[in-house]
């Protein structure tokens, strides 16, 4: 997979060296091969270098990649099996979130997650990972099915948000997402949801609200996307990187607030290099989640549940809230 | 959050010059142009008229203290939760100025210490708890300050089983605290689901305008929902979704009755009849209560 | 009311005796006086004649007769309040199916009845009373807030049955209807369903699971509209009153069937001829049902409620039902 | 009800007179004639392909039997309820025979008693308890037989928490027993709310045609939807509805494949795929199970 995003061009020109040696085949000489593998170690250490410190514009250049494995890639390569479920049994089945029943180390759990899509068609049959109010609707069909069958939850977010049309608003967008805010925050079962890609608000958080909140380390979750943010702000959109800096969105930044419970590793330079190790990495995180979760009795479930999103909040003069 | 810049009220006054206006008391010698039909209106006629255009029925914005005097008993509004102060978490800075100065300018101009104000009142003799935005506080957006009230407003209608009332104007989440704004939609939605359980009324109140991160969690989470005509409402503006979809929207798009027409609300209620419609929802959930306990 | 039905010719005859005799206004002799007082007398008893006994397919006519009390008639006439509600949250406000909270007496119930409307524009708009899922999904909406807040639910049924478009067929009317038969089921809160007119197939069965099922005594309530089973079992609708004959659809045939739980009286000559009584038979009838059953523990109700349907049904060599 | 006098199969002698079939298994020297594409088919080959149509994958109607054969293992289905029979509640004479002769002529023709087979039984070695139509009985109408033995079996699955799969191929409600045939809708499906709360899963398997009460019940409430390809599947048929609204329907509608894609359903499954697909789903549900108790 070829470095293609802006920020790492210097690592690009050294793979564009590598290459050139090792398009010479048998005639490459002894040297040449030494410098090769000097060269390799060399985009190695860069790329490690890059991706410690990313800037939190290169982070959301990162997120959105498009070689970024999405849902169904994780389901591929995480799951034994997995049944898809179709349909909000309302209006229609919105292929931009996808869920069914999976095993996951033979734990049958519900699986929901946004799908932006991997080729052109597929994208546009994906509505490029923007939801419809009817793709919550199945969501939170999916989410009371697993409910009954004490199944837990887990959730993927990779979206830019809800989709923004006329047709969505004649829906209701709004209270699509709503109802699944108020029937996650109650959900008789542990629920984990994990920003595998773009966290764009609400139409993130609508499928986000649960137990354990993780976040792969070069993703970002923010209140609108930057673009979105930059125009609210400033009235343009070309501002994005300034907001996506002051707004703190990127996992390491939500981790310290409290708001990440925690940072899934990624490959180095980031979890579309390497798919198989993206997917074990998460597999590991959510095995683990699931593990403390499921032990919790459903009444104290909720109950931390509820205390951990009511605390959330940050304004001077606190008085200590109480959940009881 | 649509922080708009257009304001509440356009105020003209009577020698012809222009001036932003507060949607506080107008000075008597104002006259008031209508946004929608361009009527020149007497301020103090509007005043009386409960800020509705005589003309056209345009439902100009309250401010948060009018809407409380419009809906409550006299004196029996008692606001709670008023301490709390936004902390600016994020040290936002903002390209030309800083979080904190808006907050502090906002404060100065409206009298408010954020966005919403929550209390204990009576409406019609029936106790509510009563949650009222001021849009002119940073387009009535929310952050931390507003959720936290929310919130306790919501847990207290549980504690005491007494009817919750969220009057939304916003333009949605607020920027300048960045995800702790977006978390806000979720805490008040659980405490919601909470209310739900116990079996607490929640009658939501949509005025102009209730858009973005608002709309997408308690104001289309009411058990009733009620909305004053001609607001928009929507999870986005119109001129945003135009963008999206390179299309004109119809002019009724995203309009109170727009919502109602697709089936999102319970009912267009005039200003002028909202109190009374609450007070005849709320006895109507008292006769429920009463014979259930 | 003139009497306008064809079975009521006789009467209508004997109205029109009257109204010549009475145009002559001052210049009536007293004969004439006394022989509009017996003309009047005898409409009385030919009206009650012909209504005692009422063939199956005239019960048709009067139950679907146009000038036959609504529900939004009866709110009027019964309650002293209502607070309608709209819309079912996910696609639209279908006007053929009208409800809301209203006070009976003092008691906050949740009222849901059929539309049919009265004149031509009401009629369009209520889409003659053939509801369309979003209508079904309205009722279920109020029915579980109903739920939510312990008031009973008082449903009218009056159509002829769901309607059948092709856009109902991909917004789900099977599925609409269906999902109101289970919730109704396990609703935990007493509910009284009446037909008030026409009880037409599964369209007027998902707002009819109830604790008490009432009917007026001119009411049917059929498996099919007789049209439709014509059309199904001869291929021809004019064959309408044979079918209705043959399925025993009528008040009474239901009543001695066991599966309507009380006939409630409708002022002679029908509900039509005058609505305040027809009302305050209603009324009286609501307010037995709703007393006894609003004293039932809910654990029971739902036992009861439960053994009600389960014991429907009349096959050979049946083993004994046994319901815990 | 929709009894379509058109029968389950058209069959084609070779000799090219034509004789209506049952459902069972045909003569092996039939070629029989696809309903779709016209090919004529060897009736062994067909039977072979599980009577799916080799050139263009039609899915010819299955008797009960058939069915079971298809989805259970081996010798594990066990009948109950077998006794029950139609009682003609309402003396039903019809224009030009009675119900009770019509019923007598079905058991005669199809060596069913109703239009509904259920047992217990084991698919890929999981118990489910099963329920199956059969359309050749007076076009799988539900009455009161029907209703009854599929209460049973939902009871049966609640009471032993065990899966239940119905797998539907009818027209709707049975119309010689009247409002008792209505109310089978209401019956079976306060059943299967029981079966809900208790936390048992039910598997919906629509096959051509299910439409009518049928649709409008049970048929439409499972917690997983499946359907063969090419159903016809809807509350009326397209006939009903071009006639209710006087336009064309377009040639997808109410098909398999047209309510998948209005969010009705959760998948089309081949017949071939079938019986694998449940047993992952029955599998699915049981790891759920395991940890849950
Ligand atoms: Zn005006
Ligand atoms: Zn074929």
């Amino acid at each position: 997979m070829p470095y293609d995003l802006d920020f790492e061009r210097p690592v690009a020109e050294l793979e564009r060296r590598i290459q050139t040696l090792q398009r010479r085949g048998e005639r490459m000489r002894p040297d040449d091969r030494a410098q090769v593998a000097t060269l390799e170690r060399e985009v190695q250490r860069q790329t490690r270098e890059l991706y410690r410190s990313l800037s939190p514009w290169q982070r959301v250049q990162v997120a959105r990649h498009r070689h970024r494995p999405q849902t169904s890639d994780y389901i591929r390569l995480m799951c034994d099996d997995f049944f898809e479920l179709h349909g909000d049994r309302r209006f229609g089945d919105d292929r931009s979130i996808m869920g069914g029943i999976a095993s996951l180390d033979g734990r049958a759990i519900m699986l929901i997650g946004h799908q932006k899509g991997h080729d052109i068609k597929e994208r546009q049959e994906c509505n490029f990972g923007m939801p419809h109010p009817e793709g919550y609707r199945k969501a939170l069909r999916l989410m009371t099915h697993a409910e009954r069958f004490h199944m837990p939850v887990v959730t993927f977010i990779d979206t830019q948000g809800a989709f923004l049309g006329l047709e969505d608003e004649q829906r209701g967008q709004s209270q699509a997402i709503a109802e699944n805010l108020l029937v996650m925050a109650r959900l008789r079962t542990p629920i984990v949801a994990t920003v595998i890609g773009e966290g764009g608000s609400g139409g993130a958080l609508a499928i986000g609200v649960a137990d354990s909140l993780l976040m792969l380390e070069n993703t970002f979750y923010s209140v609108a996307a930057p673009e979105a943010a930059a125009t609210i702000l400033w009235r343009d959109a070309s501002f994005a990187p300034d907001a996506a800096a002051a707004m703190k969105i990127g996992a390491p930044d939500l981790r310290d607030m409290g708001l990440c419970d925690a940072l899934v590793p990624e490959p180095v330079g980031g979890a579309h290099r390497d798919h198989e190790m993206a997917a074990a990495h998460l597999k590991a995180a959510l095995n683990e989640h699931l593990d403390e979760l499921t032990r919790v009795p459903t009444a104290i479930l909720l109950d931390r549940r509820y205390a951990k999103f009511r605390n959330i909040g940050v304004y001077a003069r606190p008085v200590p809230a109480t959940v009881d | 959050m649509r922080d708009e810049s257009q304001p509440a009220l356009e105020a003209v006054s009577q020698n012809g010059s222009s001036a932003v206006a507060t949607a506080r008391p107008l000075p008597t010698n104002l006259a008031v142009k209508c946004p929608n039909c361009r009527e020149l209106l007497v301020a103090k006629d509007l005043e009386k008229n409960v800020k509705v255009c005589q003309r056209c029925g345009h439902h100009f914005k309250l401010s948060a203290w009018e809407r409380i005097q419009l809906l409550t008993d006299p004196d029996t509004f008692k606001e709670f939760a008023e301490e709390l102060r936004s902390a600016d978490p994020l040290s936002f800075v903002d390209r030309t100025t800083s979080y904190a100065r808006s907050v502090a300018d906002k404060r100065a101009k409206t009298g408010l210490e954020d966005a919403a104000v929550v209390g204990r009142a009576r409406v019609d003799g029936l106790p509510v708890v009563l949650a009222v935005f001021d849009f002119n506080f940073i387009g009535g957006s929310m952050g931390s300050v507003v959720g936290e009230k929310l919130t306790r407003a919501i847990e207290m209608g549980e504690r005491e089983r007494t009817p919750v009332i969220i009057v939304s104007a916003s333009g949605g989440a607020r920027m300048q605290e960045g995800m702790y704004s977006l978390m806000q939609m979720a805490k008040t939605s659980a405490a919601l689901g909470r209310l739900a359980e116990a079996g607490v009324p929640y009658i939501s109140v949509l005025t102009d305008p209730t858009t973005g991160g608002v709309s997408a969690s308690f104001a289309f989470l009411g058990d009733v929902i009620l909305a004053e005509p001609g607001a928009l409402i929507g999870f986005a503006g119109p001129r945003v979704i135009e963008q999206a979809i390179h299309q004109r929207l119809p002019a009724d798009a995203n309009t109170s009755e727009f919502v109602l027409a697709h089936g999102m609300i319970d009912a267009v209620v005039h200003r002028r009849d909202l109190r009374a419609e609450l007070a005849r929802l709320l006895r109507l959930y008292r006769a429920a209560e009463t014979v259930a306990h």
